[in-house]
């Protein structure tokens, strides 16, 4: 197995964790971490099909590698737009959780 | 040994990934997630992609890494305070279901990646000797998907207009943050003092590099963009209040002139952002720095956060 | 010399991992910050065996990035770990 | 002559190695926050210079010598700076009664 596959591999497993942590865990913060580390393997798939498009002299095709720094710097802006409407919530509320997401086990206890 | 190197670092990336995502404290799993980008940017080395390695470094690592620390430590207080609900045993198995599912379809198609691979590098290759380039990866992002760059960083504009607006109506146009004291004799100044003009040549070396090797604008500014954000740390300089017009034209400065080019694209070389054989490199160094300065001024206030303070008059 | 190269890359990898047990125990978020840093010093010194083993003269750009940073998490954290105090007397509860 | 100098980048980035080592046991082992500050710090930063010593003599180029002197200095700075700030976030130490 070469380093190109190991680490294909690597990264089916870094989005299968990234989106059980995304499904399962209720706070906001918690959700961006897990969005931001499913889209680290994303990435990183992308990374893999460069490696493997090694041609024309480059150690790995320049075009996904592009399209993965672009991506690396939209979900930077994104988590900082996410952060400041955390930063915001906790400002008008005192919570770090949304209001649905504090009450609605208490609220829909009888339905389970 | 290096393939040995390389299981060592997979596994620790999966075990760091699952500290993140498995760990009750958000402080500690914010801090896990530092490590995992540290880690990424080493992965991204060994697959060799040091163009990504530099920008997951500098972003991916240093200023998300940043931000989320000093969020999560903002907000340690009320989460301990506010109830956490409980996800119930049903939808945390079916989506432990789902979620194999995904990795295992995904590790499917890793296995059975077309042989030989699809590649465009040599039509990325093509085009380097046309804008007088020798980092593919950069020439890339500046000529050969130029508008996917473009749009970007009218993304990163939209993001920080977004950011501002979310501060309460009586702040807008006030100055993020809180103004930080000066503390003269501590380590903090002694810090920012030191590390800035070195970051400040370090940035404008990895810029001026990215045109013959890898590095570049993005890798750059973020450089110069924490160098910024560690000044208002210190209390060296102040946030400059998000109303002043030369902050806004900076950071419209980059993707207008990229446009304006873009557009002179059609009179020149026949085609929007086409450059002009015999000027190609002075223009796309152009670009590269006024985007330079635009990104590194937005990646600064991205992490400065809406205003917080009321404009003053 | 390469293998050596990669094999003193591979000792301080795997060295800087146990380190990132402090990560797990903690108990502080302050020992958890350390442990975050130890690891960046240990990812600096692994880029610079990698680039020296593999040729790769960029890795060290990498490592430059790495060590200009290196600071930069650990003052976001004592800065809002330290304000923490005035922000809920301050502006905050204004809005 | 390069046989003499691989010995040293040997050596060096041996010493270097050993001091990683240290500090990772001093952050585990030692009792509290203040002692691993002192582990993590000081061991650290004599590994990474260490080792950059040893690369230095591998070095291809004077500019390439120099990105490895600057990546220890801005370490340096980092380990000087970082662990005051970073008491600043403890509570006051209680002398042992």
């Amino acid at each position: 197995m070469n380093a190109a596959t190991l680490f294909g591999l690597c990264a089916a497993i870094l989005v299968g964790l990234g989106l059980y942590g995304l499904i399962v865990d209720p706070r906001p913060l918690r959700k961006l971490l897990a969005f931001d580390l499913l889209g680290g393997g994303v990435f990183l798939l992308f990374g893999i099909v460069a490696r493997r498009g090694a041609a024309a002299g480059f150690g790995a095709d320049p075009v996904p590698q592009a399209m993965v720094i672009t991506g690396i710097v939209v979900a930077f802006a994104a988590s900082a737009l996410a952060i400041a409407v955390m930063l915001r919530l906790l400002q008008e509320t005192g919570e770090t959780n949304l209001p649905d997401a504090a009450s609605a086990p208490r609220q829909h206890s009888d339905s389970r | 040994m290096g393939d040995m190197f390389d299981v060592v670092l997979a596994v620790l990336v999966v075990a760091v990934a699952v500290w993140t995502i498995g760990v009750r404290d958000s402080f500690a799993s914010v801090v896990g997630f530092v490590a995992y980008g540290l880690l990424l940017a080493l992965v991204w080395v060994r697959i060799v992609a040091p163009d990504v390695a530099l920008t997951e470094a500098a972003i991916g690592s240093g200023l998300t890494g940043g931000l989320l620390v000093s969020a999560a430590t903002r907000m340690q207080r009320a989460e301990r305070s506010s109830a956490t609900p409980q996800p119930g045993p049903l939808l945390r198995l079916s989506a432990i279901g789902l979620c194999v599912v995904v990795a295992a379809a995904l590790a499917v198609v890793v296995l059975t990646l077309p042989n030989p691979p699809p590649t465009l590098a040599p039509v990325a290759a093509a085009s380097l000797p046309a804008i007088g380039l020798d980092n593919p990866v950069a020439a890339v992002l500046i000529a050969y998907r130029a508008v996917d760059t473009l749009l970007e960083v009218v993304v990163l504009v939209l993001a920080t207009v977004a950011v501002w607006s979310l501060a309460p109506d009586r702040l807008w146009g006030g100055a993020p943050g809180q103004r930080a004291n000066l503390d003269p004799g501590g380590p903090l100044t002694l810090l920012a003092r030191c590390l800035l003009p070195l970051g400040i040549v370090i940035g404008l070396y990895i810029f001026w590099m990215g045109s013959q090797a890898p590095g570049g604008e993005f890798q750059a500014s973020a450089i110069l963009g924490a160098m910024w954000i560690l000044a208002m740390t210190a209390g060296l300089v102040d946030a400059p209040p998000t109303s002043r017009q030369w902050l806004r034209a900076l950071l419209v400065l980059g993707p207008i002139v990229f446009l304006i080019i873009g557009f002179a694209g059609f009179a020149m070389a026949g085609g929007f952002l086409a450059y002009p054989v015999e000027f190609a490199k002075p223009i796309v160094l152009t670009i590269e720095a006024v985007l330079m300065l635009s990104i590194a001024a937005m990646l600064g206030l991205l992490v400065a956060g809406p205003p917080r303070r009321r404009k003053q008059r | 010399m390469r293998e050596f190269l990669l094999f003193a890359a591979l000792f301080v990898l795997a060295t800087v991992a146990v380190g990132l047990l402090r990560l797990l125990y903690g108990p502080a978020g302050t020992d958890r910050v350390m442990s975050a840093q130890l690891l960046g010093t240990g990812g600096i010194a692994v880029l610079l065996l990698l680039g020296a083993a593999d040729e790769m003269p960029s890795s060290i750009d990498v490592a430059l990035t790495l060590a200009v940073l290196a600071a930069f998490v650990s003052a976001a954290f004592v800065k809002a770990a330290t304000q923490t105090e005035e922000t809920t007397r301050g502006d905050e509860t204004e809005a | 002559m390069s046989f003499a100098r691989d010995i040293l980048t040997v050596c060096a980035v041996l010493a270097g190695v050993f001091f990683f080592l240290a500090g990772t046991v001093g952050l585990l082992r030692f009792p509290d926050s203040l002692s691993r500050l002192h582990a993590l710090t000081k061991a650290d930063n004599l590994g990474l210079g260490l080792i950059a010593i040893g690369l230095i003599m591998h070095a291809e180029s004077i500019p390439s010598a120099l990105k490895l002197v600057a990546v220890w200095l801005l370490a340096l700075l980092a380990s000087a700076t970082v662990p005051q700030l970073i008491t600043r976030t403890m509570p006051p130490a209680v002398p042992p009664a």
